[in-house]
């Protein structure tokens, strides 16, 4: 079910929540909303379930104006932050709940959650009660009572914020892996850049009430249109451009003529500052570097070595693989020589 | 040794608590439990703070058995989980708290005192703030300078950063390090992020159901896993077997080269702005292979490649401490 | 912020303090001033079942300086409450009521005898031979009437305690347990003497029959009487039974049979602290002003034979008062209520 | 944080290892222990003696152990007794619990400034002196009541069981539909949402997850009422006419018979249904509040949820009708405080006025001081027990804390009558003094206040007095510089609780009351059951208007302090 959203503004009193949000989502398709707390995620989402009504705008689906309809009649299906199980209700009842309300035959509805259990690897737990269960399959449990009704939507309200680290990864994988099966058209709410990345086909940047950008994961993480989007997607080096000294410093190193198509910055009259962008994996630490800083940071996680460099003024964040075997010397307060990869990758945006 | 625990046991029923527990923690030492919820770290910094009694087992602070002291009379304080920050005081009579009662001074040096500590978590002019108006930045900060304020010989903190932003984790846990550095604190930390342990600390006790699986350098606990649980929890591994031996590959260990003869097939690829995780598959294996950087654009869905493995733990002759259990 | 707590806690512990022994204190009694007035700043506490007896205190307390707390409390809570607290009570005096519960009292030992000066004036009929309580008024018993509900119904007003078992008045009779009033004990006892045994309880069967239910206050039957939900009353006649009258539409019928009574009694409680004091007051509603007094605070005809009877009282026909056993009314209290309670059962 | 100003801060170390030596008896442990004693002291002094001190009555006639009180109460007329007990409770708290039901769920679904009007003006009903709602109804729908008889020219009998059940369902709606609207709100509404996202309509939602949900918690007030009206002896006294029941018949046992004896042991028997009712009460509560965990309601989100118009309908119009009741039951009594009944006609006066300012004020002086005094300690022992049980988990407070909920439980005229014989004799001799109110007040009401603190200890991260330790503080600091100004609205709440609870009250404290201790309630009663109608309703006004002034008083403070907690 293609879904289409017009227009769409929120308030809560004379607090915009959401402000003319516009946003097609194709049949099938997963669709991330990420943005920080506060930024109207999740009033997009009850509002698309319906849970909400509806300020201003429209919500078409499949060309069929649904914004008037109560959520019952929505065909949608939502997975909640803590789950939000029925806690007088066993597993199993929990889960035929959706079926029960539209009135399936018992058996039928046993062969159902028999089935959808052992879809989300759940099996033997019919008969537990919720409070026995640990968070992760509790977590199962939301995502199977929401996929046993067949939905044509599904919404994800941060499903897996209350689970570790690990569980979180596995979790996700096995959320995409069933979307993808079934090909359900997909929200999911996040404020976790990996998270979405990871889960879905696109996803909407959003800050306070405004969507900032739509695109696929590489388009946001590499294109972000502003530096909001810059910095929310993962660690961002950016330079401010109206320091002519160093913006000479960066055109000579040869490798800039490439992206100054995508921006003349030469010719910009624009009052609007600019900054360039470049991630950490852009930055190559070695002898041979072109530019030299002072380490004033540097923590290695598993295989990856961060390292901050205070280049004139600047914070640069470098990333060294194989730290230990790498041969460079990152001590805090050591001069330490870099590149910086301009070529294709590399990005103005707007401060 | 600064703090030794020795043999500590506390169990709360059968799968719950920590057994058996020896640790010796150095001056200016920055130690990290880590583990899922539930494998008893948590459980440890309280019997450290003293706000569990144990089973069985002794505690030491400078020589001296501490064991039965109450928490208020030991040199030790905490950083709590989401803070514990007093409502109904504001930030400087908080961070005073501990200089009045533990430091005994009198309130007008308590709060001068509790002034510079605020000071050196940079949140001066929040003196008169209400706790309850901060941050969660700055509420870390508060119960940070709080704990810091009775001069304790360790510090213990429990999970300070879980309840906050990624970029704002960040930053903090390079505050945290650099004010440890410098202040020369010894500082026992909890937390269930790997990457929290390995960037942060001298020593990593890795937990699990209430025993110390490993206790190492964060370089040497990723690098050698004493067992596949380790190797799983920090990091991702790949589990091959191969003629006779069995061997964990890192992800970022491998490295593709395109070859349309080649024995692997990607078959999904996430992208994750730094990196970029790919599911490939010959017949019998399927690896995950991180490519870090830019070399990812070079691979598409479906392409065939050979792979070559640059690490790899497990082989004879590395040293290598990782035991293997039972495959399928 | 701590101080504000600290000295919270210190005026909640000074608040314990203060209630657990400031309270329990009684004040000192102050030293004679005058040779008149002796006891003059001494206060007695007065159980009282007399009703309008309050507007007698102040004369009282003018005339010798006792000051007076009371307590209005019917005669046989009083005497279940002396039981409970096993004769400690804090009152010195109790003051009116059914002579039964006196009876019970004297025989459990919770009085102290005294025989006041005063009594020469007194028919003995009224006192208790050995002084453990002396008569300050007569209170016959009789019945009041709503004329407006009367006339609603067609009924005429009762005339004689017979009149009360016919079934005309069938649920527009309102009387006080027995148990619990002493007028209707004194009634019901007083019909037993007065007619033995057997007519009595024959009578009581009929009478039974057309009382929905019995009131559980002397005072009950007087309100809704007066409200209009009962058309006849049974009830002790006193100054307040025909104040009744002023405001409402009732009347007050004096039996034309028997008149069954009972003394309003006083006595000293043997607990008191301040007998002497006590002492005084008995002398003092003894006295001829005394009782002038406590009969302007309500209409009685008082026990001292030199006082007149008021004037709303002239109707009563004296030889009408069944000749009472005071003593056999006592004795015979428990068994009399068993085998009421178990003629009427749950009413 | 990078680069510390001064570090000679934490040059001065603390030469901590002195610590450990000092004695482990300092002043603040000694005061602590104090503390304790005298919490558990006093609970047990004024509690658990005088409940054991009626038992003991109950099984010595004469003297001499015997168990005769019990066999005499098996007699036929007493069973009849317990069965009509057990029946007029029954029914009263079934219709109660369900028109509670009805008039929560009316109160759930309405917009937030309607449903806080409602709350506040259940919380004043709440405030009601004993009797007089009786009192109201024999004057509005009487034999000559101002409706039945004078607007509808009926003549009808209120005095019976139907009176009783009528006026028991009434009193205590209030009450089970506070309970029962905090319970509605404590609802996770994702639950809802989740329902309705699942398809299920509005009507269907209320019966598979709203009613569900709240199921433990209707029970709990099902019970809680029963228990209630079991030990309601006011009610039937006043409107039962004949029917009697077992608590208006040990109060009659007492103050006709004065056979303490049979009345013990009739008080005893009331208390197993009591303690059963309890015990699913408690059960019941913590299952709910294990529901309840996890708990966070949606803030400032309109709630789109519409139940079928007749339902709807249906419900306003219960609640509708209750208000009514009420106004007219608070009409009534006002009403009455200055007119007088004449066959059913009502004239204007200031008689009952004037006899109330000569002789009541001191009484209702007393009452306000007594009820003073038992709200701070009733709370502060509340507060501390619960501190010294959850918090501080000391062994052997569990029972200790069961003790501290029994005066709660059991008949008021059963713990009156655990005083007086309790206490009178020396060294104990509280006998007509005004010490014996306060104690009975307040140690009736420790588990309104131990309640009230036990939920605030709940949602109270027990990291704070952690944290506390931690930095130093002893236990008796912790207590001073955390616990107790965190509760500051818990003692609020549980001040008015008791407040009102003493200010209204009369049966534990009739047996109690002596000439230089009397307290206007219990004159009320006086009046009303020695038909001074008029005066007693005098007292019944001038008690609600103080009553309802300090809640009042109360409830804006905590609006000010920004607690949401006034919650019953």
């Amino acid at each position: 079910m293609g879904i289409e959203l017009k227009e769409i503004t929120q308030k809560y009193g004379d607090l915009i929540a959401v402000n003319n949000a516009n946003l097609f989502i194709e049949d099938g398709e997963m669709i991330a909303l990420l943005g920080p707390s506060g930024c109207g995620k999740t009033t997009l989402l009850k509002t698309i379930a319906g849970l909400l009504p509806l300020h201003q705008g429209s919500i078409l689906s499949n060309e069929k104006d649904i914004s008037k309809l109560p959520p019952q009649a929505r065909n949608a299906a939502m997975v909640f932050q803590n789950y939000a199980l029925f806690p007088h209700m066993t597993v199993a009842e929990n889960v035929a709940y959706g079926l029960k309300i539209n009135k399936c035959e018992p058996s039928l509805i046993k062969k159902k959650v028999e089935e959808i259990l052992d879809k989300v690897e759940l099996p033997g737990l019919n008969q537990r009660k919720i409070s026995e269960l640990s968070g992760g399959q509790q977590q199962r449990v939301a995502l199977a009572r929401a996929l046993v009704i067949e939905p044509a939507m599904l919404l994800f309200d941060e499903p897996l914020s209350n689970l570790d680290q690990n569980l979180r990864v596995s979790m996700r994988r096995m959320i995409r892996k069933i979307q993808q099966e079934y090909r359900i058209t997909s929200i999911y709410v996040t404020h976790d850049q990996e998270e979405a990345m990871s889960i879905s086909d696109r996803i909407v940047v959003m800050k306070d009430g405004v969507i900032q950008q739509i695109g696929l994961p590489g388009e946001v993480y590499l294109k972000p249109r502003n530096r909001f989007v810059a910095e929310f997607m993962g660690t961002a080096n950016l330079l401010e451009l109206n320091e002519h000294d160093r913006i000479i410093q960066l055109l000579e190193c040869g490798k800039w003529a490439s992206s100054r198509d995508n921006c003349p910055v030469g010719a910009s009259n624009n009052r609007q500052k600019r900054c360039l962008l470049f991630r950490p994996e852009d930055v190559e630490v070695g002898a041979e570097g072109r530019f030299e800083g002072t380490v004033i940071w540097h923590e290695t996680i598993g295989s990856v070595t961060r390292v901050t460099i205070d280049f004139a003024g600047n914070e640069i964040i470098a990333e060294i693989r194989n730290y230990y075997k790498s041969g460079i010397n990152c001590t805090t307060g050591e001069k330490i020589r870099f590149n910086i990869d301009l070529a294709g990758d590399s990005h103005i945006v707007p401060n | 040794m600064l703090l030794e625990l020795k043999g500590i046991t506390k169990l709360f029923d059968k799968d719950n608590g920590i057994r058996d527990f020896y640790l010796t923690v150095a001056e200016r030492e920055f130690i990290t439990l880590l583990g899922p919820s539930g494998c008893g770290k948590t459980t440890t910094l309280n019997l450290i703070g003293g706000f569990l009694q144990p089973d069985r087992g002794e505690i030491w602070i400078e020589g001296r058995d501490i064991t039965h002291l109450p928490p208020e009379k030991r040199p030790v304080s905490t950083v709590f989980q989401s803070y514990a920050l007093f409502p109904h005081l504001n930030v400087l009579e908080n961070v005073a708290y501990g200089i009045r009662f533990y430091r005994k001074e009198k309130k007008k040096q308590a709060l001068s005192l509790a002034r510079e500590y605020i000071n050196i978590v940079r949140l001066e002019g929040y003196e008169k703030s209400k706790v309850g108006n901060l941050s969660g930045g700055q509420q870390q900060r508060v119960a940070l300078a709080r704990a810091m304020a009775t001069n304790p010989r360790i510090l213990l903190l429990d999970e300070p950063l879980s309840n906050l932003d990624a970029s704002l984790r960040q930053s903090l846990r390079e505050e945290l390090k650099s004010l440890q550095r410098q202040l020369g604190i010894t500082m026992i930390f909890v937390t269930h992020d790997q990457s929290e342990a390995l960037s942060l600390s001298d020593r990593i006790v890795v937990m699990d159901k209430g025993y110390a699986i490993q206790i190492g350098t964060p370089r040497e606990i990723y690098f050698y896993p004493i067992s596949d649980y380790v190797a799983g929890f920090i990091g991702k591994s790949n589990i091959l077997t191969r003629v006779g031996e069995t061997i964990m590959v890192r992800p970022e260990d491998i490295k593709m080269a395109k070859n349309a003869q080649g024995d692997y097939t990607i078959s999904s690829i996430i992208f994750m702005g730094q990196h970029t995780e790919y599911i490939i598959s010959a017949e019998d294996t399927t690896l995950e292979v991180v490519v870090v950087g830019k070399e990812n654009s070079k691979f598409m869905q479906g392409d065939r490649v050979n792979v070559t493995i640059t690490h790899q733990l497990g082989q004879t002759g590395q040293g290598d401490r990782f035991v293997v259990p039972e495959l399928k | 912020m701590m101080k504000n707590w600290k000295l919270l806690i210190l005026a909640m512990m000074l608040v314990m303090a203060l209630a657990l022994t400031g309270c329990g204190k009684t004040e000192p009694a102050e030293q004679g001033k005058t040779d008149e007035k002796p006891f003059a700043g001494t206060t007695l506490e007065l159980l009282v079942a007399y009703g309008g007896a309050d507007k007698s205190f102040d004369a009282f307390t003018e005339a010798t300086g006792i000051k007076i707390e009371w307590l209005e409390m019917s005669t046989g809570s009083a005497l279940a409450k002396l039981q409970a607290e096993d004769g400690k009570t804090t009152a010195d005096i109790w003051f009116g009521g059914g002579v039964d519960s006196y009876l019970n009292a004297r025989d459990l030992g919770y009085l102290e005898a005294y025989k006041s000066p005063e009594l020469s004036a007194i028919d003995p009929q009224y006192v208790d031979k050995d002084g453990y309580f002396s008569g300050l008024a007569l209170v016959p018993a009789g019945f009041i009437v709503n004329e407006d509900i009367l006339k609603e119904k067609g009924l005429e007003a009762p005339k004689t305690w017979e009149d009360l078992a016919d079934p005309k008045y069938r649920g527009e009779i309102s009387m006080p347990n027995p148990a619990i009033s002493g007028t209707s004990y004194a009634i019901v006892s007083g019909l037993i003497q007065a007619w033995g045994e057997e007519k009595a309880w024959k009578y009581f069967e009929a009478f039974d029959s057309n009382i929905d239910f019995y009131a559980k206050g002397g005072g009950e039957p007087l309100e809704k009487v007066g409200a209009g939900e009962f058309a006849v009353g049974v009830v002790a006649i006193t100054g307040g039974t025909f104040n009744v009258g002023e405001t409402r539409p009732t009347r007050v019928v004096y039996p034309q049979d028997l008149i069954p009574w009972t003394p309003a009694p006083i006595a000293i409680f043997k607990n008191t602290k301040n007998l002497d004091a006590a002492k005084a007051l008995i002398d003092w509603y003894l006295s001829y002003d005394g009782q002038n007094i406590l009969r302007e605070a309500d209409a009685r005809i008082m026990a001292r034979s030199d006082v007149d009877a008021p004037e709303i009282m002239s109707g009563l026909d004296k030889s009408k008062l069944v000749k009472f056993d005071l003593e056999r009314m006592g004795k015979e209290r428990v068994v009399i209520l068993e085998k009421w309670k178990g003629l009427v059962g749950e009413k | 944080m990078r680069c510390p100003r001064n570090m000679t801060l934490l040059k001065n170390k603390i030469i901590w290892k002195g610590r450990g030596n000092k004695s482990p008896l300092s002043f603040d442990v000694l005061i602590d222990r104090v503390i304790l004693f005298l919490v558990v002291g006093s609970l047990l002094l004024f509690i658990l003696y005088p409940i054991f001190m009626v038992i003991s009555t109950s099984v010595y006639r004469h003297g001499v152990f015997s168990l005769d009180n019990y066999r005499d109460l098996l007699s036929p007329g007493n069973l009849k007794l317990i069965k009509n007990s057990l029946f007029v409770s029954t029914l009263s708290s079934v219709l109660g619990t369900f028109f509670a039901l009805c008039i929560a769920l009316y109160t759930f679904l309405q917009k937030e400034r309607i449903r806080a009007l409602i709350y506040r003006l259940l919380m004043i009903t709440l405030i009601s002196p004993p009797f007089v709602s009786a009192l109201a109804l024999i004057m509005l729908f009487g034999r000559r009541g101002l409706i039945t008889y004078n607007l509808l020219g009926l003549s009808v009998n209120p005095y019976g069981w139907q009176g009783i059940v009528l006026l028991q369902t009434l009193g205590l709606i209030s009450l089970a539909a506070i309970m029962l609207i905090s319970t509605l709100n404590a609802i996770d509404k994702r639950l809802i949402l989740a329902s309705r996202d699942l398809g299920a309509g509005t009507l269907q939602t209320l019966h598979r997850v709203i009613l569900p949900s709240i199921y433990p918690a209707i029970l709990s007030v099902l019970f809680l009422l029963f228990t209630i009206n079991m030990a309601d002896f006011g009610t039937p006294i006043i409107i039962g006419g004949k029917y009697k029941v077992l608590a208006t018949e040990a109060y009659m046992t007492i103050f006709s018979a004065a056979d303490l004896g049979k009345a013990a042991a009739m008080s005893v028997l009331l208390i197993p249904p009591a303690i059963i009712a309890f015990y699913f009460y408690r059960k019941n509560l913590e299952k709910n509040n294990s529901l309840a965990d996890g708990v966070k309601a949606l803030g400032g989100e309109g709630l789109d949820f519409r139940l079928p118009l007749f339902i709807r309908i249906a419900l306003g119009i219960i609640t509708g009708l209750f208000f009514f009741l009420m106004l007219l039951k608070y009409g009534n009594i006002f009403l009455s405080a200055v007119t007088i009944n004449v066959s059913g006609k009502l004239t204007f006066t200031w008689k009952h006025i004037e006899a109330f300012q000569f002789a009541y004020l001191p009484a209702v002086y007393r009452s306000l001081h007594i009820a003073v005094i038992a709200g701070i300690l009733a709370s502060v022992i509340g507060i501390l027990l619960s501190y010294y049980t959850h918090r501080r988990q000391l062994p052997l407070m569990k029972p200790i804390e069961f003790i501290a909920s029994l005066p709660y439980i059991i008949p008021g005229i059963f713990f009156g009558l655990g005083y007086i014989v309790g206490f009178n004799n020396h060294p104990l001799l509280l006998t007509g003094t005004t010490a014996i109110l306060v104690l009975n007040c307040t140690f009736r009401h420790i588990s309104v206040g131990n309640k009230a603190a036990n939920a605030a200890f709940e949602n109270l991260d027990r990291r704070l007095e952690m944290a506390a330790r931690d930095l130093g503080a002893s236990p008796v600091r912790i207590l001073t510089t955390v616990i107790f100004p965190l509760l500051k609205s818990t003692f609020l709440l549980s001040f008015i609780n008791t407040f009102t609870a003493c200010m209204t009250t009369v049966g534990a404290i009739i047996f109690l009351v002596s000439p230089r201790n009397v307290v206007a309630s219990v004159l009320m009663f006086k009046d009303i059951t020695n038909g001074h109608y008029g005066l007693g309703a005098v007292v019944a006004s001038v008690l609600i208007i103080v009553t309802v002034a300090v809640n009042l008083a109360a409830i804006k403070y905590l609006g000010r302090e920004g607690g949401k907690q006034y919650v019953a």
